[in-house]
């Protein structure tokens, strides 16, 4: 299969993440959804990776996913928190960033 | 050692003694201060005196030395050193100022004693003495006006010295802020005449002077002018005199020494010192001396009308430096310097009589309550006689020999100074009114009941400490007017300080005698021997043509005195009714505080306030900065509504950027 | 065959992503992204990126998805509220534009070796021997950089999630609201927006307090 | 011993004092204060008088893509403006050591970074490099306004930062378009270098419109009328330590700025503009004084009689003669010297009026407080330039700069010096003397207090001995700065000999510098 084709595919993929954070409004799903965009640049990364015939493009998929669970770590973390205090798990109720 | 390492040393003892005092205020015991005050300042004179010695040593040619410690401020063409100059002239005053003010130091001793801001006292004295003696020494224009204002803030020091009187701090800061007028002229003028000599020496402007002003130039003329102001303002001359009444709020002793015997004559000084310069610019020296006859004329008849006996004698100052200003704006050098020590001395010795006279009524100053203190107090009676001869210029008082000198300098040199003479003359008949009515009205007639308490051999007490000026009751804390007050018949130091004023009052005239001594004029001649009109003097025939008359004037005016007083004591209410607008023109010191206040006081605070308000308030911080404070404002509330603090709005704006990009680059390749 | 295994895979791959966004129940969501993610690991062994892919597998899909469960329980994972506002509707409608304009910059791009297979296949490539060797020698410090990055997450995450002892979370909640600082002390956000010396009538006191 | 060392080790201090226990932090930092302090003499003691030229170099390339530098230096200019600002800043210090404040830690590491953004704005000889300490300087001060400051604080902080950095930012674009411009009008590389720039001149348009963004950026810093809007509210906010530091070396680095860098980078437009410019200086002298006439707070009048002092220094650089600047350059270091114990000593008086400000409540202070009165009294006889203090002298120089180019000015500006006078006065009389106020409490100072005191006083009756310490190192790199406004005035050929003179020569001393100013070729 022509490299394109996984390129294709990783784009449908980052839009479709993309398109989950704008919609969903649970930071739960808005964090998987940022899972999906960090895959669909992992493919990327590994597709080009194939391409030029050279393993660096993989060293940095790695090094994403590495940074894709330290994310996820502080991420659910956050969301442990919010749930001991009752606050609200909607991003939309949290708005205290408001100018 | 040189002349001029006495000149340092005189200036050391008095700043070492304000030192000492100043950081012991607390471990000095007694009456300690004053004592170290008081040497400090013999001390000082005693080196004048060798200075004296060492320049009389040289040829009379070579007696003007300078001498400078280090660069004050050297750079850029200004050229200001740490400099003294010690020529006749200056160490005629140094020993005059050093002189007196050893003898008012002991006088203090004794009269400050029961005062609880004793050693705060004599730190501002000997302070005072540093600084007229720096004034005096000063060798270039920098120092000059160094010592200028020096003596302006120990005047302001001094006077507002018993600080929780309100009258006492406003008569402080007028003073000090008339003198900062004063200053500022000096400065001013100081520029007209640096720009064209581009130095700050005084030897080297003297002779550069000739050279780069032509006669009566503009410049000079303006420059000579202003520093005319700085003189006028110190000396108490119209229309610059209205703090010096003011000033007798301060302590007696610094009424004597500050406001009547040095810093008042410094003016005179500055004249006399900038002599060649006033040569060259002779409008100015004119101007000079109708001024300094108008204040003669002006405070003469104020001192016939104030009844405070402090003011009354105040008034004479300006008017007897009035004649001095006259004389030595005229040219008659000799002559003003010679009454400027004379009055000096008799003056010293008037206000420290008043001094124990104001003691023994308690703190009182009003002429009107006093009486009969003939019999309670011999000695300060005696001093104030012999005082108040020397002021009238009755003979043989130094008073007579040296007044008269003017004024038969002033009439030999004829055309308009001939009138100012006869002004003189008149100013003449008006001291001796004024000086005999206070005579006659403290001393004469029936004792008042603090005369009397006296007699008996009680000093009188007030029970309630008020302020003579306005009747309020006084915060004794800071010291005033203490829980004891000292009269000179019972004081040693005061008698001695006193009695010695008064034999130099009575023999400091043979001094300069014309056609026998004339040890004055010789002695100055070094300092005055380029001028063209010292050499001018009357002959000694026309000197004692004009003593005469001066004799005869003084005389009337002690007549005419007698007259009112004490032959019928109901004239002077008669003359009052007569002359009512007159006498209401005299009493007001002819209206020249309110005139002052109208003119400059009443519009400065007023702009004040318009700039406070209006202008600052409303213009600036609203308009401008509050302007552009709002423009940021208005921007950042803009900026800042996009905040929503929802994420997914931060999410689309990200990916709409991100397209934007994307097609960007799609578009461009 | 690898055109049909990609297929499949591909396939997966958008199906699982598309389940993440579209479904209502967030336990759901997660077993979507694991279908994904486990599509993706295939993908990723089309490219020879056999590392890679066995990564994806063990870490991923079995390491930070039980975590993600795990939270789902604790939480509660409820019925989340439909979006009311504009971005329904356009949230879609700007993916589907970045979709679009990807696709279209990948048509139009110039890089031949886009359309091409990929470079010529050597032994050993992807394989976690040659990966270890670069990670170890030329990507040493972004490496240990990951590492340490990992660490402060770990650390980071046990201090955001730590029961806070001795206060109730509704004291806690309370305290939070009603205790400003004093006038003096705080940011100046927090003098801007407390106002509470007016409210109580207590006088501000003076900050700086001389001891002279 | 670089300047670097000096220019950092105050920001050092405040981060290793931030380890330190709460209750020790102050007195460590204080303490530590002195090192800067002696180094920053150690630099005068080693300064070569007589030179105009930079001397302690240190030049590395900062960006190399926009050519610019990390380059320091001293000269006559700032050499003595260096030392003032440790002085002050260990006074300060040492102040605010003997209180406590709330967050420590902070509040001594923002005066850490505050001391050093100052003396790198000082030593910086790069433009951009002055640009980036020039702001660096107000971070400090927004949080030390806005966290320690008392009354409407946030609102007193808000205008000083946004008044201020609108200004900062005029002066950003006139910094970035002299580089640019002079760069690209004669051919050469983009140089941000003062001693290059000097030697790239521009036209006389863009000299117009650069000078008038640097001239807002200063005259808003200093501030004179009419951009002192920000002052009143910022100076009665700021705590004690901090408004000391501001009103004695930050506005002064804006009249450092004028004779730096604007009369030698844009000499026609400093004399196109100088009748403006002394008229601003004039306004706000008058203006001030009268202010400090009515306003009854304590703080504000030394704040307006700062702004009147300011005028002065104005007066001095656009004199545009020599005599001008060098009485502003001693001007700058007296009015330092005076106006932070004048800040000490309002907030020695305020402890003992029942902590108000206003003058109304004070009076008959002196009583039982002779030493503080003493103080007080030189301080306020310092400040009103009574004639045998410093600032007499550099008033005196600066007057007669201005008087001889332009006289009415001259005479006009006296009324100044006259009203000087009566406000300082005014103020000692209505705390010190008079009766006593309502709720006065008479006591001497303490000592810690006269720790701060006490030694800057020490200072000003130095000062006032030998003024010629503030004239001597700086008279050749005055005369080199101000040259080229001299001769873009006609004034002195002798000047010319100045600019003609590459900026590393070293120029002769003539012993004797009389007005017959003799350049002298290399």
């Amino acid at each position: 299969m022509a490299i394109g084709w996984y390129l294709v595919v990783s784009a449908l993929i980052f839009a479709i993440g993309a398109a989950g954070v704008l919609v969903r409004r649970s930071p739960l799903v808005i964090l998987l959804c940022l899972e999906l965009m960090l895959n669909a640049a992992n493919l990327a990364l590994v597709a080009f990776s194939r391409m030029w015939g050279g393993e660096d493009g993989q060293v940095f998929a790695l090094i994403v996913m590495v940074v894709a669970a330290c994310e996820v770590t502080v991420g659910l973390g956050l969301i442990v928190a919010m749930h001991r205090r009752r606050l609200p798990i909607d991003v939309d109720d949290l708005r205290e960033l408001q100018g | 050692m040189a002349a001029t390492t006495f000149g340092w040393l005189v200036l050391l003892c008095p700043i070492v003694g304000t030192v000492i005092i100043a950081l012991g205020y607390k471990r000095l015991p007694g009456r300690t201060p004053g004592w170290i005050a008081t040497a400090a300042i013999g001390l000082s004179f005693v080196c004048a005196i060798v200075m004296l010695v060492k320049l009389l040593d040289r040829p009379e040619a070579h007696r003007q030395l300078t001498s400078s410690l280090w660069n004050y401020a050297s750079s850029v063409g200004v050229d200001a050193k740490l400099q003294i100059l010690v020529d006749p002239l200056s160490v005629f005053m140094v020993l005059v100022v050093s002189g007196v003010s050893t003898l008012i130091h002991l006088y203090s001793v004794s009269y400050m004693a029961g005062d609880r801001g004793y050693s705060r006292f004599f730190a501002y004295l000997n302070y005072f003495v540093f600084s007229m003696l720096l004034l005096l020494l000063a060798g270039n224009f920098l120092l000059l006006i160094v010592g200028w204002a020096f003596v302006g803030a120990a005047s302001y020091l001094l006077i507002s010295f018993w600080y929780r009187r309100t009258t006492a701090t406003r008569a402080g800061i007028k003073a000090f802020v008339i003198n900062v007028v004063g200053d500022v002229g000096l400065v001013l003028g100081t520029f007209f005449i640096f720009t064209h000599t581009g130095t700050l020496d005084f030897l080297k402007t003297f002779a550069v002077a000739p050279h780069v002003f032509h006669h009566d130039s503009t410049d000079l003329v303006v420059g000579c002018l202003l520093l005319l102001v700085g003189a006028f303002a110190k000396s108490a001359q119209i229309p610059f005199h209205t703090w010096l009444p003011d000033a007798m709020e301060g302590p007696t002793p610094v009424s004597a020494l500050i406001h009547a015997a040095t810093m008042v004559t410094a003016g005179v000084y500055l004249i006399a010192r900038m002599h060649p310069l006033f040569e060259l610019a002779p409008t100015a020296a004119d101007v000079g001396a109708v001024g300094g006859c108008l204040t003669l004329l002006i405070a003469g008849t104020i001192g016939l009308a104030v009844t405070d006996i402090k003011r009354v004698i105040a008034y004479s100052t300006m008017s007897q430096i009035g004649y001095m200003i006259m004389g030595v704006a005229a040219g008659a050098y000799s002559g003003a310097l010679f009454l400027l020590m004379a009055h000096a001395f008799f003056k010293a010795l008037l206000f420290m009589a008043a001094g124990s006279l104001i003691s023994a009524m308690a703190g009182n100053q009003s002429l009107d309550r006093m009486s009969g203190f003939r019999r309670a107090l011999p000695f300060t009676f005696a001093c104030f006689v012999i005082g108040g001869m020397a002021l009238s210029g009755l003979p043989p008082f130094s008073g007579w020999f040296s007044k008269d000198d003017i004024l038969a300098y002033l009439n030999h040199r004829g055309g308009g100074f001939e009138i100012m003479g006869i002004a003189g003359y008149i100013g003449a008949i008006l001291t001796a009114i004024y000086t005999f009515r206070m005579i006659f009205r403290a001393f004469f007639g029936e004792p008042c009941p603090e005369a009397k308490e006296l007699e008996e051999g009680h000093l009188a007490h007030a029970e309630v400490p008020t302020n003579p000026q306005t009747g309020e009751v006084e915060d004794t804390d800071v010291g005033f007017p203490g829980p004891e007050h000292h009269i000179a018949e019972r004081e040693w130091p005061m008698k001695i300080a006193m009695g010695a004023l008064a034999a130099l009052a009575t023999v400091g005239g043979f001094l300069q005698i014309p056609g026998v001594d004339d040890a004055i004029r010789r002695f100055l001649a070094p300092s005055f021997a380029t001028s063209r009109l010292a050499a001018a003097a009357p002959s000694t025939g026309a000197d004692w043509i004009g003593l005469v008359i001066g004799a005869a004037i003084a005389v009337t005016g002690v007549a005419v005195a007698y007259r009112i007083w004490v032959l019928a004591p109901g004239t002077a209410a008669v003359v009052r009714e007569r002359f009512a607008p007159l006498y209401r023109l005299f009493v007001n010191k002819w209206y020249f505080d309110e005139l002052i206040d109208l003119a400059i006081v009443r519009p400065v605070a007023w702009f004040g306030q318009v700039t406070d308000t209006v202008l600052d308030r409303d213009l600036t911080t609203s308009v401008t900065t509050g302007g552009t404070v709002s423009v940021v404002d208005a921007l950042s509330a803009a900026v800042r509504r996009a905040q929503t603090g929802f994420l997914r709005y931060y999410v689309a704006l990200m990916l709409l950027g991100i397209s934007g990009v994307v097609i960007y680059f799609l578009v461009s390749s | 065959m690898s055109a049909v295994l990609f297929f499949i895979a591909a396939i997966g791959a958008v199906t699982g992503a598309i389940g993440v966004v579209m479904l209502r129940n967030q336990f759901y969501s997660v077993l979507a992204l694991v279908f994904h993610l486990v599509s993706l690991a295939a993908l990723f062994l089309l490219l020879r990126a056999e590392f890679v892919a066995a990564a994806q597998v063990i870490v991923y899909a079995g390491a930070v998805m039980v975590l993600y469960v795990f939270v789902v329980a604790y939480v509660g994972g409820g019925e989340e509220m439909p979006t009311r506002s504009g971005l329904r509707i356009i949230g879609p409608l700007l993916a589907l534009a970045l979709a679009v304009e990807l696709c279209v910059a990948m048509l139009g791009t110039a890089l031949k070796g886009i359309s091409g297979k990929g470079a010529p296949y050597l032994p050993g490539f992807g394989t976690p021997e040659h990966i270890g060797k670069l990670f170890l020698t030329k990507y040493l410090f972004p490496f240990e950089v990951a590492s340490l990055l990992l660490l402060v997450a770990a650390i980071g995450a046990i201090v955001l999630a730590r029961r806070r002892r001795g206060l109730d979370p509704d004291e806690e909640a309370q305290a939070r609201v009603h205790r400003p600082l004093p006038a003096w002390v705080g940011s100046m956000a927090e003098a801007g927006g407390i106002h509470f010396e007016e409210a109580d009538g207590s006088p501000e006191s003076e900050p700086v307090r001389s001891q002279g | 011993m670089t300047l670097s060392i000096l220019i950092w080790l105050p920001l050092a201090i405040g981060l290793v004092a931030a380890a330190l226990p709460p209750a020790l932090v102050g007195r460590a930092t204080a303490i530590a204060s002195v090192v800067p302090l002696g180094i920053a003499i150690s630099f005068l003691a080693r300064f070569k008088t007589g030179q105009s030229g930079l001397q302690f170099v240190t030049d590395r390339t900062w960006i190399s893509a926009f050519g610019i530098h990390y380059k320091l230096g001293l000269d006559g200019l700032n050499v003595s403006l260096v030392v003032l600002t440790t002085v002050l800043f260990t006074a300060s210090l040492v102040w605010a050591a003997s209180r406590e404040w709330e967050r420590p830690r902070l509040f001594y590491f923002w005066l850490g970074l505050a001391q050093s953004a100052v003396l790198g704005a000082f030593c910086a000889q790069d433009l951009f490099l002055f640009v980036a300490f020039f702001d660096l300087m107000l971070i400090p001060f927004y949080f030390l306004t806005g966290t320690w400051g008392t009354g409407d604080r946030v609102r007193a902080t808000t205008k000083l930062v946004i008044y201020t950095l609108v200004g900062s930012f005029f002066m950003l674009v006139a910094a970035i378009a002299t580089g640019v411009l002079a760069s690209s009008a004669n051919g050469t590389n983009l140089t941000f270098a003062l001693s290059a720039l000097q030697h790239l001149p521009l036209s006389h348009t863009s000299q117009d419109w650069i000078f008038l963004c640097f001239a807002f950026a200063f005259l808003v810093k200093m501030p004179l009328v009419p951009f002192h809007g920000w002052l009143a509210d910022a100076y009665r906010s700021m705590p004690i330590p901090a408004v000391a530091v501001f009103s004695g070396v930050l506005s002064k680095v804006a009249a450092y700025g004028f004779l730096k860098i604007v009369l030698p980078l844009f000499p026609y437009a400093a004399v196109h503009y100088q009748t403006l410019m002394l008229l601003i200086a004039l306004v706000s002298i008058l203006w001030a004084t009268s202010l400090a006439f009515t306003t009854t707070n304590a703080r504000l009048v030394v704040a307006y009689s700062s702004i009147a002092q300011l005028g002065f220094i104005v007066l001095g650089i656009f004199s545009l003669r020599p005599q001008g600047g060098q009485g502003a350059l001693l001007q700058m270091l007296n009015h330092g010297l005076v106006t932070a114990p004048l800040f000490f000593i309002v907030a020695a008086l305020a402890a003992r009026s029942g902590g108000s400000e206003d003058i109304r409540e004070m009076g008959g202070l002196a009583f039982r407080a002779p030493v503080l009165a003493a103080l007080f009294l030189i301080v306020a006889l310092a400040t009103l330039a009574m004639p045998g203090s410093s600032n007499f002298v550099g008033e005196f120089m600066i007057l007669l700069g201005v008087f001889k180019a332009k006289l009415a000015i001259a005479v006009i500006a006296f009324l100044g010096v006259v009203g000087a006078a009566v406000y300082s006065l005014r103020v000692y009389i209505r705390t010190m003397h008079n009766p006593l106020g309502p709720r006065v409490q008479s006591r001497e100072i303490s000592w810690r207090d006269g720790l701060a005191i006490v030694p800057l006083v020490v200072v000003i009756l130095a000062l006032a001995l030998y003024p010629q310490f503030g004239l001597r190192r700086s008279e050749q790199s005055l005369k080199a700065t101000m040259a080229p406004a001299e001769v873009q005035e006609g004034l002195s050929p002798a000047a010319v000999a100045y600019i003609g003179a590459g900026p590393t020569a070293e120029y002769c001393s003539s012993p004797t510098p009389g007005p017959s100013l003799r350049g002298c070729t290399p």
